[in-house]
Protein backbone atom coordinates (compact mmCIF):
# COMPACT_ATOMS: atom_id res chain seq x y z
CA UNK A 1 0.00 0.00 0.00
CA UNK A 2 1.31 3.35 -1.11
CA UNK A 3 1.06 6.39 1.82
CA UNK A 4 1.34 9.84 0.67
CA UNK A 5 1.69 12.98 2.73
CA UNK A 6 1.04 16.46 1.83
CA UNK A 7 2.20 20.36 2.86
CA UNK A 8 3.56 20.72 6.30
CA UNK A 9 2.47 17.01 7.31
CA UNK A 10 4.67 15.72 4.34
CA UNK A 11 7.51 18.18 6.24
CA UNK A 12 6.83 16.64 9.45
CA UNK A 13 7.27 13.09 8.22
CA UNK A 14 10.17 14.09 6.51
CA UNK A 15 8.97 12.09 2.76
CA UNK A 16 6.43 12.60 0.83
CA UNK A 17 5.52 8.96 -0.11
CA UNK A 18 6.68 5.47 1.14
CA UNK A 19 5.24 1.84 0.17
CA UNK A 20 4.19 -0.36 3.38
CA UNK A 21 3.24 -3.39 4.07
CA UNK A 22 -0.25 -2.78 6.42
CA UNK A 23 -0.06 -5.27 9.75
CA UNK A 24 -2.94 -7.36 10.71
CA UNK A 25 -3.87 -5.12 13.24
CA UNK A 26 -4.37 -1.83 11.30
CA UNK A 27 -7.79 -2.35 9.28
CA UNK A 28 -9.39 0.96 9.66
CA UNK A 29 -8.33 4.81 8.92
CA UNK A 30 -8.27 5.06 13.10
CA UNK A 31 -6.18 2.45 13.53
CA UNK A 32 -3.51 3.18 10.70
CA UNK A 33 -3.36 6.86 12.38
CA UNK A 34 -2.34 5.55 15.55
CA UNK A 35 -0.09 2.83 14.15
CA UNK A 36 1.95 5.19 12.06
CA UNK A 37 2.28 7.86 15.30
CA UNK A 38 4.20 5.00 16.88
CA UNK A 39 6.47 4.93 13.91
CA UNK A 40 8.57 7.69 15.58
CA UNK A 41 9.05 10.96 16.73
CA UNK A 42 8.51 12.62 13.07
CA UNK A 43 5.01 11.02 12.73
CA UNK A 44 4.10 11.58 16.39
CA UNK A 45 5.02 15.63 15.74
CA UNK A 46 3.11 15.24 11.89
CA UNK A 47 -0.17 13.67 13.43
CA UNK A 48 -0.25 15.36 16.78
CA UNK A 49 -3.15 17.12 15.92
CA UNK A 50 -6.20 14.59 14.63
CA UNK A 51 -8.50 17.04 14.32
CA UNK A 52 -6.86 18.97 11.41
CA UNK A 53 -5.91 15.57 9.28
CA UNK A 54 -7.51 14.91 6.30
CA UNK A 55 -7.78 11.75 4.60
CA UNK A 56 -8.40 10.70 0.88
CA UNK A 57 -8.56 6.39 0.48
CA UNK A 58 -7.66 6.06 -3.59
CA UNK A 59 -7.72 10.19 -4.08
CA UNK A 60 -11.22 10.21 -2.51
CA UNK A 61 -11.58 12.50 0.82
CA UNK A 62 -12.94 10.21 3.94
CA UNK A 63 -14.48 11.75 6.88
CA UNK A 64 -15.41 8.16 8.26
CA UNK A 65 -12.64 7.62 10.74
CA UNK A 66 -13.64 3.93 10.92
CA UNK A 67 -13.75 3.29 7.07
CA UNK A 68 -12.12 -0.06 6.26
CA UNK A 69 -8.49 0.26 4.28
CA UNK A 70 -7.44 -2.83 3.91
CA UNK A 71 -8.07 -2.88 0.09
CA UNK A 72 -6.97 0.82 -0.49
CA UNK A 73 -3.95 1.05 -3.26
CA UNK A 74 -3.59 4.70 -1.95
CA UNK A 75 -3.86 6.57 1.56
CA UNK A 76 -2.88 10.64 1.63
CA UNK A 77 -2.96 12.28 5.01
CA UNK A 78 -3.02 16.14 4.30
CA UNK A 79 -4.24 19.69 6.41
CA UNK A 80 -7.21 21.22 5.72
CA UNK A 81 -6.79 21.91 1.91
CA UNK A 82 -6.33 26.43 0.76
CA UNK A 83 -6.62 25.99 -2.81
CA UNK A 84 -8.65 28.39 -5.07
CA UNK B 1 -24.70 16.49 -19.59
CA UNK B 2 -21.98 18.66 -20.81
CA UNK B 3 -18.78 17.94 -19.65
CA UNK B 4 -16.61 20.47 -17.38
CA UNK B 5 -13.12 21.70 -18.71
CA UNK B 6 -10.55 21.38 -15.88
CA UNK B 7 -6.78 21.91 -16.14
CA UNK B 8 -4.02 21.72 -13.58
CA UNK B 9 -1.26 23.58 -14.49
CA UNK B 10 1.47 25.08 -14.10
CA UNK B 11 1.21 27.58 -16.41
CA UNK B 12 -0.54 30.99 -16.34
CA UNK B 13 -4.43 31.28 -18.02
CA UNK B 14 -5.96 33.77 -20.21
CA UNK B 15 -9.17 34.85 -19.17
CA UNK B 16 -10.37 36.83 -22.45
CA UNK B 17 -9.06 33.14 -23.80
CA UNK B 18 -11.59 31.14 -21.77
CA UNK B 19 -14.08 33.22 -21.84
CA UNK B 20 -14.02 32.95 -26.01
CA UNK B 21 -14.70 29.51 -25.99
CA UNK B 22 -16.99 29.43 -23.98
CA UNK B 23 -19.19 32.11 -26.42
CA UNK B 24 -19.08 30.45 -28.99
CA UNK B 25 -20.66 26.88 -27.64
CA UNK B 26 -24.02 28.28 -28.61
CA UNK B 27 -25.57 31.02 -29.74
CA UNK B 28 -28.10 30.79 -26.62
CA UNK B 29 -25.38 31.50 -24.23
CA UNK B 30 -26.54 34.55 -22.40
CA UNK B 31 -24.16 34.90 -19.43
CA UNK B 32 -20.77 34.24 -19.19
CA UNK B 33 -19.29 34.69 -15.49
CA UNK B 34 -15.46 34.39 -14.57
CA UNK B 35 -13.70 34.74 -11.17
CA UNK B 36 -10.25 34.95 -11.13
CA UNK B 37 -8.38 34.42 -7.55
CA UNK B 38 -5.02 36.18 -7.46
CA UNK B 39 -2.02 35.96 -5.14
CA UNK B 40 -2.96 38.75 -2.70
CA UNK B 41 0.73 40.38 -1.16
CA UNK B 42 -1.05 40.99 2.20
CA UNK B 43 -0.06 44.43 2.89
CA UNK B 44 3.33 44.26 1.25
CA UNK B 45 4.37 40.91 3.45
CA UNK B 46 4.73 38.06 0.68
CA UNK B 47 6.59 38.14 -2.39
CA UNK B 48 4.71 34.63 -3.91
CA UNK B 49 2.92 31.65 -3.08
CA UNK B 50 4.18 28.06 -3.58
CA UNK B 51 0.65 26.19 -4.24
CA UNK B 52 1.24 21.83 -3.49
CA UNK B 53 -1.20 19.95 -4.88
CA UNK B 54 -1.86 16.10 -4.96
CA UNK B 55 -1.56 15.24 -8.80
CA UNK B 56 -4.45 13.11 -9.77
CA UNK B 57 -6.91 13.49 -6.88
CA UNK B 58 -6.67 17.70 -8.06
CA UNK B 59 -8.18 17.06 -11.31
CA UNK B 60 -10.68 14.46 -9.89
CA UNK B 61 -12.09 16.62 -7.53
CA UNK B 62 -12.30 19.88 -9.72
CA UNK B 63 -14.12 17.37 -12.20
CA UNK B 64 -16.32 16.24 -9.45
CA UNK B 65 -17.24 19.70 -8.27
CA UNK B 66 -17.96 21.31 -11.41
CA UNK B 67 -20.00 17.90 -12.81
CA UNK B 68 -22.19 19.07 -10.13
CA UNK B 69 -22.74 22.63 -10.87
CA UNK B 70 -23.64 21.70 -14.12
CA UNK B 71 -26.01 18.99 -13.35
CA UNK B 72 -27.60 20.93 -10.04
CA UNK B 73 -28.08 24.63 -12.34
CA UNK B 74 -27.97 23.45 -15.47
CA UNK B 75 -24.97 25.37 -16.55
CA UNK B 76 -24.41 25.05 -20.64
CA UNK B 77 -20.54 24.87 -20.11
CA UNK B 78 -18.06 25.41 -17.49
CA UNK B 79 -14.02 25.41 -16.87
CA UNK B 80 -11.57 25.68 -14.19
CA UNK B 81 -8.33 25.98 -13.98
CA UNK B 82 -5.93 25.62 -11.23
CA UNK B 83 -2.62 26.38 -11.20
CA UNK B 84 0.21 24.67 -8.95
CA UNK B 85 4.18 26.05 -8.16
CA UNK B 86 5.60 29.00 -7.34
CA UNK B 87 2.73 32.18 -7.67
CA UNK B 88 3.91 35.60 -7.26
CA UNK B 89 2.10 38.11 -6.21
CA UNK B 90 -0.24 40.08 -8.41
CA UNK B 91 -0.39 36.62 -10.70
CA UNK B 92 -3.56 34.41 -11.08
CA UNK B 93 -4.31 31.33 -9.15
CA UNK B 94 -7.43 29.94 -10.70
CA UNK B 95 -9.74 30.76 -13.13
CA UNK B 96 -13.56 29.70 -12.89
CA UNK B 97 -15.77 30.39 -16.13
CA UNK B 98 -19.62 29.13 -16.49
CA UNK B 99 -21.81 29.62 -19.26
CA UNK B 100 -25.69 29.93 -18.89
CA UNK B 101 -28.94 31.23 -20.71
CA UNK B 102 -29.65 33.30 -17.80
CA UNK B 103 -27.13 35.32 -15.06
CA UNK B 104 -28.06 34.39 -11.87
CA UNK B 105 -27.69 30.38 -12.47
CA UNK B 106 -23.78 31.87 -14.31
CA UNK B 107 -23.67 33.03 -11.01
CA UNK B 108 -23.99 30.96 -8.58
CA UNK B 109 -22.65 27.95 -10.44
CA UNK B 110 -19.57 29.83 -10.25
CA UNK B 111 -19.55 31.00 -6.57
CA UNK B 112 -20.66 27.05 -6.12
CA UNK B 113 -17.53 25.62 -7.70
CA UNK B 114 -15.38 28.19 -5.59
CA UNK B 115 -17.23 27.42 -2.68
CA UNK B 116 -16.41 23.39 -2.84
CA UNK B 117 -12.93 23.93 -4.39
CA UNK B 118 -11.37 25.92 -1.23
CA UNK B 119 -12.94 23.01 1.26
CA UNK B 120 -11.94 20.18 -1.10
CA UNK B 121 -9.60 20.38 -4.29
CA UNK B 122 -6.03 19.21 -2.49
CA UNK B 123 -4.13 22.37 -2.57
CA UNK B 124 -2.12 24.15 -0.25
CA UNK B 125 -0.27 27.50 -0.09
CA UNK B 126 3.25 28.05 1.26
CA UNK B 127 4.14 31.60 2.07
CA UNK B 128 7.39 33.17 0.88
CA UNK B 129 7.99 36.19 2.24
CA UNK B 130 9.42 39.78 0.78
CA UNK B 131 12.30 39.54 3.54
CA UNK B 132 13.54 36.30 1.96
CA UNK B 133 12.35 33.87 4.32
CA UNK B 134 10.18 31.22 3.93
CA UNK B 135 6.82 31.90 5.93
CA UNK B 136 4.47 29.75 7.74
CA UNK B 137 1.35 27.68 5.39
CA UNK B 138 -1.52 29.13 4.64
CA UNK B 139 -4.44 28.25 7.17
CA UNK B 140 -7.75 27.38 6.37
CA UNK B 141 -10.48 29.48 7.20
CA UNK B 142 -13.68 28.58 8.87
CA UNK B 143 -15.17 31.17 6.53
CA UNK B 144 -14.44 28.97 3.23
CA UNK B 145 -16.20 26.28 5.53
CA UNK B 146 -19.23 28.07 6.43
CA UNK B 147 -19.61 29.04 2.45
CA UNK B 148 -20.88 25.84 1.81
CA UNK B 149 -23.91 25.76 4.39
CA UNK B 150 -25.56 28.11 1.26
CA UNK B 151 -25.33 25.31 -0.58
CA UNK B 152 -28.28 23.16 1.43
CA UNK B 153 -28.49 19.26 -0.40
CA UNK B 154 -31.57 19.71 -2.95
CA UNK B 155 -33.93 16.84 -3.04
CA UNK B 156 -33.35 14.34 -6.29
CA UNK B 157 -36.14 14.19 -9.32
CA UNK C 1 -13.35 56.07 -3.12
CA UNK C 2 -12.36 54.53 -5.93
CA UNK C 3 -14.03 55.97 -9.30
CA UNK C 4 -15.88 53.12 -11.20
CA UNK C 5 -14.83 53.00 -15.29
CA UNK C 6 -18.39 53.58 -17.27
CA UNK C 7 -18.57 53.12 -20.72
CA UNK C 8 -21.18 53.27 -23.23
CA UNK C 9 -20.39 52.61 -26.51
CA UNK C 10 -21.35 50.99 -30.07
CA UNK C 11 -18.01 48.91 -30.18
CA UNK C 12 -17.31 45.44 -29.20
CA UNK C 13 -15.33 45.05 -25.50
CA UNK C 14 -12.39 42.52 -24.94
CA UNK C 15 -13.25 40.80 -21.50
CA UNK C 16 -9.27 39.62 -20.96
CA UNK C 17 -8.41 43.15 -21.28
CA UNK C 18 -10.78 44.90 -19.12
CA UNK C 19 -9.80 42.26 -16.77
CA UNK C 20 -6.09 42.45 -16.83
CA UNK C 21 -6.68 46.52 -16.22
CA UNK C 22 -8.27 45.33 -12.97
CA UNK C 23 -5.81 43.31 -11.63
CA UNK C 24 -2.25 45.46 -12.30
CA UNK C 25 -4.18 48.35 -9.92
CA UNK C 26 -2.97 46.52 -6.86
CA UNK C 27 -1.08 43.57 -5.33
CA UNK C 28 -3.11 43.37 -2.67
CA UNK C 29 -6.49 42.28 -5.06
CA UNK C 30 -7.34 38.15 -4.45
CA UNK C 31 -10.65 38.31 -6.89
CA UNK C 32 -11.88 39.02 -10.22
CA UNK C 33 -15.50 38.72 -11.09
CA UNK C 34 -16.72 39.07 -14.38
CA UNK C 35 -20.54 38.85 -16.24
CA UNK C 36 -20.60 39.24 -19.98
CA UNK C 37 -23.93 39.31 -21.25
CA UNK C 38 -24.62 38.10 -24.49
CA UNK C 39 -27.39 37.91 -27.49
CA UNK C 40 -29.27 34.96 -27.04
CA UNK C 41 -30.83 33.43 -30.57
CA UNK C 42 -33.68 32.69 -28.21
CA UNK C 43 -33.77 29.13 -30.14
CA UNK C 44 -33.00 30.26 -33.42
CA UNK C 45 -35.55 32.58 -33.72
CA UNK C 46 -33.69 35.97 -33.63
CA UNK C 47 -30.57 37.20 -35.58
CA UNK C 48 -30.21 40.01 -33.76
CA UNK C 49 -31.56 42.98 -31.02
CA UNK C 50 -31.26 46.41 -31.63
CA UNK C 51 -30.25 48.91 -28.66
CA UNK C 52 -31.67 52.17 -27.93
CA UNK C 53 -30.52 54.30 -25.15
CA UNK C 54 -30.60 57.43 -23.53
CA UNK C 55 -27.42 59.36 -24.06
CA UNK C 56 -26.01 60.55 -20.96
CA UNK C 57 -28.66 59.74 -18.66
CA UNK C 58 -27.27 56.02 -19.39
CA UNK C 59 -24.00 56.57 -18.11
CA UNK C 60 -25.26 58.84 -15.13
CA UNK C 61 -27.54 55.98 -13.68
CA UNK C 62 -24.95 53.44 -14.28
CA UNK C 63 -21.95 55.28 -12.77
CA UNK C 64 -24.41 56.09 -9.78
CA UNK C 65 -24.86 51.80 -9.23
CA UNK C 66 -21.40 50.97 -9.59
CA UNK C 67 -20.27 53.70 -6.98
CA UNK C 68 -22.84 52.46 -4.68
CA UNK C 69 -21.32 49.24 -5.19
CA UNK C 70 -17.92 50.07 -4.70
CA UNK C 71 -19.03 51.82 -1.42
CA UNK C 72 -21.61 49.46 -0.55
CA UNK C 73 -18.98 46.26 -0.75
CA UNK C 74 -16.14 47.99 -0.26
CA UNK C 75 -14.82 46.97 -3.57
CA UNK C 76 -11.59 47.93 -4.83
CA UNK C 77 -12.58 48.44 -8.52
CA UNK C 78 -15.51 48.09 -10.72
CA UNK C 79 -15.64 48.43 -14.46
CA UNK C 80 -19.05 48.91 -16.38
CA UNK C 81 -19.33 48.65 -20.26
CA UNK C 82 -22.74 48.77 -22.03
CA UNK C 83 -23.23 48.75 -25.58
CA UNK C 84 -25.97 50.03 -27.87
CA UNK C 85 -26.84 49.83 -31.47
CA UNK C 86 -27.52 46.79 -33.87
CA UNK C 87 -26.06 43.41 -31.45
CA UNK C 88 -25.77 40.05 -33.59
CA UNK C 89 -26.84 36.85 -32.04
CA UNK C 90 -23.84 35.74 -30.04
CA UNK C 91 -22.43 38.86 -29.68
CA UNK C 92 -21.63 41.18 -25.86
CA UNK C 93 -23.92 43.21 -25.03
CA UNK C 94 -22.86 44.10 -21.63
CA UNK C 95 -19.50 43.70 -19.29
CA UNK C 96 -19.01 44.48 -15.65
CA UNK C 97 -16.02 43.65 -14.33
CA UNK C 98 -15.53 43.71 -9.95
CA UNK C 99 -11.71 43.38 -8.15
CA UNK C 100 -11.78 42.84 -4.37
CA UNK C 101 -9.70 41.24 -1.84
CA UNK C 102 -11.67 38.38 -1.10
CA UNK C 103 -14.11 36.18 -3.42
CA UNK C 104 -17.59 36.92 -1.48
CA UNK C 105 -17.15 40.88 -2.47
CA UNK C 106 -16.42 40.74 -5.66
CA UNK C 107 -19.12 38.00 -6.63
CA UNK C 108 -21.89 40.23 -4.74
CA UNK C 109 -20.67 43.63 -6.12
CA UNK C 110 -20.73 42.21 -9.90
CA UNK C 111 -24.44 41.05 -8.73
CA UNK C 112 -25.45 44.02 -7.25
CA UNK C 113 -24.68 46.09 -10.29
CA UNK C 114 -26.29 43.77 -12.80
CA UNK C 115 -29.39 43.52 -11.23
CA UNK C 116 -29.68 47.08 -10.70
CA UNK C 117 -28.48 47.88 -14.08
CA UNK C 118 -31.28 45.51 -15.49
CA UNK C 119 -33.62 47.27 -13.71
CA UNK C 120 -32.72 51.04 -14.07
CA UNK C 121 -30.61 51.76 -16.79
CA UNK C 122 -32.05 53.42 -19.61
CA UNK C 123 -31.95 50.48 -22.46
CA UNK C 124 -34.50 49.20 -24.55
CA UNK C 125 -34.09 46.17 -27.06
CA UNK C 126 -36.14 45.62 -29.63
CA UNK C 127 -35.93 41.79 -31.69
CA UNK C 128 -34.69 41.79 -35.21
CA UNK C 129 -36.22 37.89 -36.50
CA UNK C 130 -33.99 35.24 -38.61
CA UNK C 131 -37.19 35.79 -40.75
CA UNK C 132 -36.56 39.28 -41.89
CA UNK C 133 -39.15 40.63 -40.10
CA UNK C 134 -38.83 43.11 -37.22
CA UNK C 135 -40.34 41.81 -33.99
CA UNK C 136 -41.48 43.13 -30.59
CA UNK C 137 -39.78 45.33 -28.27
CA UNK C 138 -38.35 43.12 -25.10
CA UNK C 139 -40.43 43.16 -22.46
CA UNK C 140 -38.92 43.99 -18.92
CA UNK C 141 -39.15 40.61 -16.97
CA UNK C 142 -40.32 40.32 -13.15
CA UNK C 143 -37.99 38.70 -12.16
CA UNK C 144 -35.60 41.44 -12.70
CA UNK C 145 -37.42 43.45 -10.65
CA UNK C 146 -37.54 41.10 -7.52
CA UNK C 147 -33.92 40.79 -7.93
CA UNK C 148 -33.38 44.12 -6.01
CA UNK C 149 -35.29 42.35 -2.89
CA UNK C 150 -32.20 40.56 -2.47
CA UNK C 151 -30.16 43.71 -1.44
CA UNK C 152 -32.36 44.87 1.29
CA UNK C 153 -31.21 48.98 2.25
CA UNK C 154 -28.17 48.93 5.10
CA UNK C 155 -28.32 51.38 7.89
CA UNK C 156 -26.08 54.27 7.13
CA UNK C 157 -23.25 54.98 9.12
CA UNK D 1 -38.61 72.55 -21.55
CA UNK D 2 -37.35 69.76 -23.90
CA UNK D 3 -39.14 65.99 -23.95
CA UNK D 4 -37.67 62.75 -25.03
CA UNK D 5 -39.74 59.54 -25.83
CA UNK D 6 -37.75 56.09 -26.03
CA UNK D 7 -38.35 52.83 -27.42
CA UNK D 8 -42.14 51.95 -28.16
CA UNK D 9 -42.97 55.01 -26.85
CA UNK D 10 -41.25 56.93 -29.19
CA UNK D 11 -42.61 54.63 -32.09
CA UNK D 12 -46.40 55.75 -31.05
CA UNK D 13 -46.03 59.39 -30.27
CA UNK D 14 -43.94 59.49 -33.68
CA UNK D 15 -40.68 61.38 -33.01
CA UNK D 16 -38.26 61.18 -30.19
CA UNK D 17 -37.99 64.64 -28.70
CA UNK D 18 -39.60 67.91 -28.81
CA UNK D 19 -39.83 71.43 -27.05
CA UNK D 20 -42.43 72.71 -25.74
CA UNK D 21 -44.08 75.43 -23.23
CA UNK D 22 -45.78 73.79 -20.25
CA UNK D 23 -49.27 74.83 -20.27
CA UNK D 24 -50.19 76.88 -16.92
CA UNK D 25 -52.04 74.37 -15.41
CA UNK D 26 -49.86 72.02 -15.48
CA UNK D 27 -46.83 71.45 -13.18
CA UNK D 28 -46.44 67.80 -11.57
CA UNK D 29 -45.56 64.71 -13.44
CA UNK D 30 -49.19 63.34 -13.63
CA UNK D 31 -50.98 66.76 -14.48
CA UNK D 32 -48.25 66.73 -17.93
CA UNK D 33 -49.32 62.55 -18.69
CA UNK D 34 -52.93 64.09 -18.33
CA UNK D 35 -52.35 67.03 -21.41
CA UNK D 36 -49.75 64.63 -23.35
CA UNK D 37 -52.94 62.53 -23.65
CA UNK D 38 -55.26 65.62 -24.86
CA UNK D 39 -52.97 66.28 -27.40
CA UNK D 40 -53.92 63.84 -30.17
CA UNK D 41 -54.31 59.84 -30.99
CA UNK D 42 -50.73 58.86 -31.26
CA UNK D 43 -50.17 60.66 -27.77
CA UNK D 44 -53.72 58.90 -26.60
CA UNK D 45 -52.05 55.43 -27.63
CA UNK D 46 -48.76 55.86 -26.45
CA UNK D 47 -49.70 56.50 -22.76
CA UNK D 48 -53.06 54.43 -22.40
CA UNK D 49 -51.30 52.07 -19.96
CA UNK D 50 -49.72 54.46 -17.09
CA UNK D 51 -48.52 51.33 -14.87
CA UNK D 52 -45.54 50.98 -17.74
CA UNK D 53 -45.00 54.53 -18.00
CA UNK D 54 -41.42 55.85 -16.73
CA UNK D 55 -40.53 59.45 -16.09
CA UNK D 56 -36.86 60.56 -15.55
CA UNK D 57 -37.00 64.77 -14.65
CA UNK D 58 -33.26 65.93 -16.01
CA UNK D 59 -32.36 62.54 -16.27
CA UNK D 60 -33.01 61.25 -12.80
CA UNK D 61 -35.61 58.14 -12.35
CA UNK D 62 -39.12 60.33 -10.83
CA UNK D 63 -41.35 57.84 -9.10
CA UNK D 64 -43.46 60.37 -7.44
CA UNK D 65 -46.54 61.27 -10.20
CA UNK D 66 -46.87 64.34 -7.98
CA UNK D 67 -43.44 65.97 -7.90
CA UNK D 68 -43.51 69.50 -9.40
CA UNK D 69 -41.89 69.66 -12.61
CA UNK D 70 -41.78 73.26 -13.48
CA UNK D 71 -38.15 74.08 -12.89
CA UNK D 72 -37.26 70.96 -15.18
CA UNK D 73 -35.50 71.21 -18.41
CA UNK D 74 -35.68 67.61 -19.70
CA UNK D 75 -38.45 65.30 -19.14
CA UNK D 76 -38.08 61.95 -20.43
CA UNK D 77 -41.05 59.08 -20.47
CA UNK D 78 -40.47 55.59 -21.60
CA UNK D 79 -41.51 52.19 -21.05
CA UNK D 80 -39.55 49.68 -18.00
CA UNK D 81 -35.97 49.63 -19.14
CA UNK D 82 -34.68 46.16 -20.76
CA UNK D 83 -30.88 46.24 -20.70
CA UNK D 84 -28.11 44.06 -19.41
Amino acid sequence: MKLVYFAWLRERVGFGQEEIDLPQEVSTVSELLNWLRSRGENFEEALKHPEVIRVAIDQVHENDLDKNITSAKEIALFPPMTGG
Amino acid sequence: MKKPVVQIQQDNFDVGLEVKKLTNTSNNVGAIVTFTGLCRDEEGLLSALELEHYPGMAENEITRIAEQAIERFGLSAATVIHRYGKIETGENIVLVVTAARHRQVAFDGAQFIMDFLKNNAPFWKKEHRLDGTTGDWVDAKDIDDQSLNKWKPVGKN
